[in-house]
């Protein structure tokens, strides 16, 4: 059978940056193609390419064998083509439904909107992808990151192209959303759809892809059936290297760093554990379980109802991240592009957020140091920028998140709350970042790992908590658990 | 270095002078300053009559200042101008504050001619013009004898201006010999007349038995006869207000307002312009050497006096 | 339900204004609430209202314009300097007076949009040109108007002057299409988040050189009605106005971060500003007092409904907002 | 690197300035390149300026003030109210004055940081209150203050006059605090995205309401110059200053986004603004063409250097613009 979609010898160059060069892809109806590669390999970049927010230097694109330039993405939509953006493009003051419905909303005769219509076919895709617990009026605003994924995802399906790009749509969900993904993308493909699929999670990979490309710093490694290669093979095309997993020896002791006593808030209750040094203790649960939530209110963002905060043994009252910080905590958000990166400052700058004082030198601070701070960082995460002058906001989402961790390893706090650190984070990356996290934990920090990502809290945490809809459901060891444990008792009872 | 403690400490520069060859004419220069340049009424009064006054004599005119009310701006611009030397200075008079400046200019020996309201601190060689006091007692006599000595009124223009202050106080000094006149409020309409036109609305509604309105600024009166006539009660609300501008002729004309106190502009430039001119051409010797004998040899002091329009000679205004 | 209201600037401002006019009603029986203070009230607010519709949908969409109160006075200049010294006939003269209005709008919307000059200088800096132009048509002011012009904006209806049933008709036009039509929606999507807008194939620029064409083109309609109802053409007409509307729009739900706000809220701001200093008067507020007081209330107000949405969205357990200081801004946005 | 350099706004609107002091040298050889017109044309533009580094630190963290115009005023009558009717000895005078500004901003930053109330409704309230305020410590306008007091604004060094100095004194100050103090740096922070900010663990509304006493303070300051300067105290002064200053600050490199600006550019937009009113007083432009011209400089001028910057971000192939429709603040942010 021919493909459908065919890119040749596309080339895209960004200052300082081959962002692509010479990649060649092609794309046949009712398949789903995996597309994976190192943080900045350029997955993204090519996306938006096939999109039309990106125009190639270089190369063209053939659909149905016949050449087109796709001019923007109202063109892209034209031509049957749709994206779910890795960096979400969700309007938060609008509803679920008018975001899903963007632009296109169901018009009378007379071209009036018909918010009842709008409203019925919103819920009917909600109940699709059994998003029972979001509706169609709510505020975008107003959902957990993980909710707004799925309205992302929802956004897609609702314009029922012909090519489906997903670029990393399960790096903020759960199994049980992801399953209802994948199940959805069975179901496209058996239509007859075909579906470019970007994942870091390579397990993933194998569950859903049919055939498998690789891209290395922007060059075209291969294409290849799934079935012909292993989780190490792909390791070695995208990264170069063997990249191992091996679950780190617990390096916990006896003594607590932080300590909360049924802690309560406006979105859970009575949630009491210790952390203590040399730990990590990692936290389970659906989307919209709470976690995030928990984090929040021990980081001091939002105002606890009830309970209290011991570090080091003392009481004390955290009203203000400035307090938690104080008292030697450290938080990397979920949200990173609201909450997390400065999406308009230089690496630099983002990453000496948390602790201005290290660029001081006596009272002044000094860029020239501060520069240095930055590029010790760089080079320890191995962040793909030209210079750490460079916006961050021009990284790719995975060097995005190493600058925001890199934030944190400068202000070295003793107690580290990291929700969903990983997101978006390339194997090589995430193994560099695992040995990191274990590595602090060895130095003796205590480090409270909130992740979606079953296998990484299994390789990573000493204990596992998991919560549902806002309590503590119970207490796993690190090493015995399981996943099918822990969504036992994640899962509604 | 401090400043001088007096300014009879200040090293004076001779007046600056000329003959009377067209060479010299044509490269003299008469500068214009004032505040709000582009207000109607300076336009069509000062201004004009400033031009015709140059194209008469031959000499070049320029008016400079800020679009807008702005004191401050007017005196940096009577500096920045000092500096370019012209052959005479036109000061519009509009808050004593600008004394200094003023001064600066005599210093200079640039003649320096204040007009519309005097600045008596100054040590400038002329003023023309009326008191704004009297413009607030003539309002008040007539406002006072429209209404038959009875009555609530009130009264609105831009707060703060120093010169129409003083037309509030005149206009107040009256109304304390009238003990049935109640003044029910002063307020600032902005020069705006949507303004006016609101506050008065709401006061004709705060008070159906208004009896009189009195205006200071130009915008006043538009605007306090457009509320006056949509509410019906023209002619029974009585409207006194300055300026004579076309729309507030045409308003008299019509009965809705009852008195114009209007200023002689074009006096104040047209004489303005031409004092300086005397004092630079030495026009009037009155003594061997008037510099040397530290006199300056045009008025001192001119009152132009004021205008009283009413329905009655209204038509002599309105062109044609 | 109830949450969703009160966490609704539109509704909230309705409530603090009912009971601004109970309070005064019970306060001031004989003055206050009479049919003549209300048609005046509404009378001296309708062209300000006017020309709030248009800065309202400038405001959803993240910009605005502070060139409208100078177009007023340009547009409504120039059909006057055309009727009266060329005699040119009633219709084309306020098309003329239209047309240079929207001339203005495309040059703001056009090199705001496409060339990427900073809305507040390009807009300021095309007040102070129009204004230029305004006092270059109307100079020492225009008197006379034809009849029939005048008859716009004199005439009445139910005892009531045309212009309040204009604004009545504008506002209840723009809150109808900007609710059911998808073109007027977009803008909502524009100021909500530009590239997500972009990326969902809304046209951002060109939409923006609409939205300011649009503004522009209510403000010439504002302009018309001011000078006809006024029967002559003042250079200095509708000068500040700029600010009172922004201050209207935005006591009306509007954020200048974009992206929230609704079309009666526009409304509503002008009537509780139009409402605060007619109620100053009657109770003898004056001279400096106005202005101190009249700022307090303003505070005050905005307080109040703060107060409101604060409550029920606590009530509703919004987390989030928590940190980054509460603002009006964030929530009641969905129709 | 000359690209780099051309992203600044800083650098870029030197240019400009400097294509324009020559073009004007050339046309005006004998009245404008003096030493007594830059004298005096830094003299103007000296108040401004000082209260321009204020506004510039409240646009880097992203709010504003529209109540300064008004604190010059209030202030400055406030302190020569007491020396002129209470003779209260120079000194007490000032702190009274510098207090009374202290008080105000900090009522504008808390009402703002922690209620929540939109910063232009809260100062352009504010901005009314405080200017019935000046009306009623100034009334017509105080004359007369104590030499002493004269003699802070009138007195020279090197033929300059003092608040000249005083300028350079206070952009230097704090172009270097803002550079090279953790403290400033954290506003840029704040205006890049508060709530990261937030999380990084900067007291954001702390922050804010720190900045709103700042500039208050600096309008206070310029109100003691203004007033020492001209010798008296009007009600009026720094009516409509607030836009202007917004104007030069916008002009200098800031956005009403935030997280862009230096304080260099506060001093810069003020001189460019400055210049344009100077040599329109030179050449003797006046009336509404002083209007109309005054606007199409401006806009040329961010015209052009948005050509500048776009040039050289095209050339060092920036993300293609088209998305975020092109804006200064889209680049040179990097310091
Ligand atoms: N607009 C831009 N300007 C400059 N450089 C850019 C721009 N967009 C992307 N890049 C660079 O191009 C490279 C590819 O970025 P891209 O986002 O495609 O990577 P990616 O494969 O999606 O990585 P990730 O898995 O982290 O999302 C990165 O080095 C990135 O820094
Ligand atoms: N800003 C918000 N406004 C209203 N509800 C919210 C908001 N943020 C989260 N929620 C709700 O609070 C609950 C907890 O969300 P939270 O993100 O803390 O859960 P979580 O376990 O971290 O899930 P996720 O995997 O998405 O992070 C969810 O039901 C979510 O819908
Ligand atoms: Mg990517
Ligand atoms: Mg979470």
């Amino acid at each position: 059978m021919n493909p459908i979609l065919q890119l040749r010898g596309i080339s895209k160059y960004f200052p300082g940056v081959k962002a692509l060069e010479q990649v060649d892809f092609d794309l046949r109806a009712g398949e789903v193609h995996a597309l994976c590669g190192e943080n900045g390999a350029g997955k993204s970049t090519l996306m938006n390419i096939l999109t039309g927010n990106l125009q190639p230097d270089a190369g063209q694109m053939l659909l149905d064998g016949s050449a087109v330039a796709i001019s923007g993405p109202a063109e892209a939509s034209r031509l049957g083509i749709a994206i779910v953006y890795q960096q979400l493009s969700v309007i938060n003051t609008l509803s679920v439904a008018e975001n899903i419905f963007a632009n296109r909303q169901p018009r009378s005769k007379l071209g009036f909107i018909r918010y009842g219509e709008l409203y019925a076919q919103t819920q009917a895709l909600l109940d699709k992808l059994r998003l029972t617990n979001i509706r169609p009026q709510s505020l975008v605003g107003e959902l957990s990151p993980g909710q707004r994924q799925m309205v992302e995802i929802a956004k897609a399906l609702a314009q029922d192209p012909r090519i489906l790009i997903l670029d990393e749509p399960t790096a903020s969900i759960t199994q049980q959303e992801s399953d209802t993904l994948f199940a959805l993308i069975r179901q496209l493909k058996a239509d007859g759809k075909a579906i470019i699929y970007i994942s870091h999670r390579l397990k993933e990979l194998f569950t859903i892809a049919d055939r498998v490309t690789v891209l290395k710093d922007g060059r075209y490694q291969t294409t290849r059936p799934i079935a012909d290669v292993t989780s190490n093979d792909l390791i070695r095309l995208m990264v170069g290297r063997d990249v191992e997993f091996a679950r780190t020896p617990a390096s916990g002791t006896g003594e607590p760093l932080l300590e909360v006593k049924n802690l309560t808030g406006s979105r859970f209750e009575r949630i009491s554990f210790t952390l203590h040094r040399g730990e990590i203790l990692g936290l389970a649960g659906l989307v919209g379980a709470g976690r995030t939530e928990v984090a929040r209110a021990i980081f001091g963002i939002d105002p606890l109802i009830e309970g209290r905060v011991m570090v080091h043994n003392k009481p004390c009252i955290i009203r203000h991240p400035a307090d938690a910080v104080a008292a030697g905590i450290g938080y990397v958000p979920e949200e990173r592009k609201t909450q997390g990166i400065f999406l308009n400052m230089s690496v630099m700058e983002n990453v000496l957020a948390a602790d201005l004082p290290a660029a001081q030198t006596g009272r002044w601070y000094g860029i020239g140091k501060a520069r240095q701070i930055a590029e010790r960082f760089r080079e320890q995460l191995r962040m793909a920028t030209p210079s750490v002058m460079q916006r961050a906001g021009l990284l790719s989402g995975g060097n995005q998140q190493k600058a925001v961790l890199a934030r944190w390893l400068l202000a070295n706090p003793d107690v580290l709350i990291v929700d969903e650190p990983t997101h978006g984070i390339d194997v090589g990356a995430k193994s560099e970042i695992h040995t990191l996290l274990s590595g602090l934990a060895a130095q003796g920090k205590g480090i409270l790992l909130i992740s979606s990502e079953l296998p990484e809290l299994l390789a990573l945490a000493d204990r596992i908590l998991v919560i549902r809809q806002g309590t503590l459901a119970g207490e796993l060891a690190g090493d015995t658990a399981t996943e099918e444990a822990i969504m036992a008792l994640a899962a509604h009872a | 270095e401090l400043p001088p403690r007096d300014q009879a400490g200040v090293t004076q520069q001779a007046l600056q002078t000329s003959d009377d060859s067209d060479a010299a004419l044509a490269n003299e220069e008469y500068v214009m300053v004032t505040t709000a340049v582009s207000m109607p009424m300076y336009v069509n009064h000062d201004q004009a009559a400033f031009k015709r006054w140059g194209e008469k004599m031959g000499v070049k005119t320029s008016i400079l200042g800020p679009a807008d009310w702005d004191v401050p701006a007017q005196i940096n611009t009577i500096e920045e101008v000092i500096g370019t030397r012209p052959t005479g200075l036109l000061i519009n008079g509009t808050d004593p504050a600008i004394a200094q400046a003023i001064d600066k200019a005599v210093a200079a020996g640039i003649p320096t001619v204040v007009y519309d309201s005097d600045i008596p601190s100054s040590r400038r060689h002329a003023f023309l013009g009326t008191n704004w006091y009297e413009i607030g007692r003539m309002q008040g006599e007539e406002m006072a004898r429209l209404i038959g000595g009875k009555g609530k009124v009130a009264y609105m223009g831009i707060l703060g201006l120093n010169n129409m202050e003083d037309g509030f106080r005149g206009l107040l000094d009256v109304f304390k010999r009238y003990p049935n006149i109640e003044v029910v409020g002063k307020f600032d309409d902005k020069a705006n007349v949507e303004t006016a036109a609101r506050l008065t609305a709401d006061l004709l509604a705060a008070h159906p038995d208004m009896a009189g309105i009195c205006g200071f600024d130009s915008n006043s009166g538009p605007g306090i006869a457009l509320a006056v006539k949509e509410a019906g009660k023209a002619g029974t609300v009585k409207i006194t207000t300055v300026d004579w501008e076309p729309e507030h002729l045409r308003l008299v004309k019509e009965g809705v307002i009852q008195m114009l106190a209007g200023q002689k502009r074009e006096l104040f430039t047209w004489y303005g312009a031409q004092f300086l001119y005397d004092m630079v051409h030495r026009t009037n010797k009155l003594s061997g050497n008037d510099a040397l004998a530290g006199i300056n040899s045009v008025p001192n002091t001119v009152n132009t006096g004021l205008l009283r329009i009413t329905k009655e000679n209204v038509n002599q205004f309105l062109l044609p | 339900m109830l949450n969703q209201i009160l966490r609704d600037r539109v509704y909230t401002l309705t409530l603090t204004t009912l009971l601004l006019c109970i309070v005064s009603a019970a306060v001031f029986p004989a003055t206050f609430p009479t049919f003549e203070n209300f048609r005046q009230l509404l009378l001296n607010l309708s062209i300000d209202a006017i020309v709030a519709v248009g800065m309202m949908l400038l405001l959803i969409s993240g910009v605005f314009d502070l060139s409208v109160g100078s177009v007023v006075a340009f547009a409504g200049g120039l059909s006057a300097h055309l009727m009266v010294f060329y005699n040119v006939p009633v219709p084309v003269a306020i098309l003329a007076g239209l047309g240079s209005a929207v001339l203005i709008g495309w040059i703001n919307g056009y090199l705001i949009a496409y060339q990427g000059i900073n809305p507040l200088i390009q807009t300021l800096a095309m007040m102070g040109i129009v204004r230029g132009g305004a006092l270059m048509v109307a100079g020492a002011g225009i008197q006379n108007l034809p009849y029939w012009y005048n008859a716009i904006g004199q005439s009445k209806l139910l005892g009531v002057q045309m212009p309040v049933w204009y604004m009545g008709l504008v506002v209840a036009a723009f809150t109808f299409l900007v609710n059911r039509t998808v073109f007027f929606r977009r803008y909502y999507y524009i100021g909500g988040n530009e590239q997500a807008a972009e990326l969902s194939g809304i046209r951002v620029r060109r939409m923006k050189l609409y939205a300011f064409i649009l503004s522009a083109t209510l403000a010439g309609v504002a302009g018309m009605l001011l000078t006809s109802r006024l029967g002559a053409a003042l250079s200095t007409l509708g000068r500040g106005m700029e600010l009172r509307v922004i201050t209207a729009v935005i006591l009306g739900g509007a954020s200048l971060t974009g992206g929230v706000g609704k079309i009666p809220g526009a409304l509503l701001g002008a009537l509780f500003m139009g409402l605060v200093s007619n109620i100053m008067v009657i109770a003898r507020v004056s001279g400096y007092w106005q202005e101190i007081i009249l700022g307090l209330i303003l505070i005050i107000a905005v307080w109040i409904d703060l107060a409101l949405q604060r409550r029920s969205a606590v009530r509703q357990g919004l987390p989030r907002k928590s940190v980054n200081t509460p603002s009006p801004e964030g929530v009641g946005i969905e129709k």
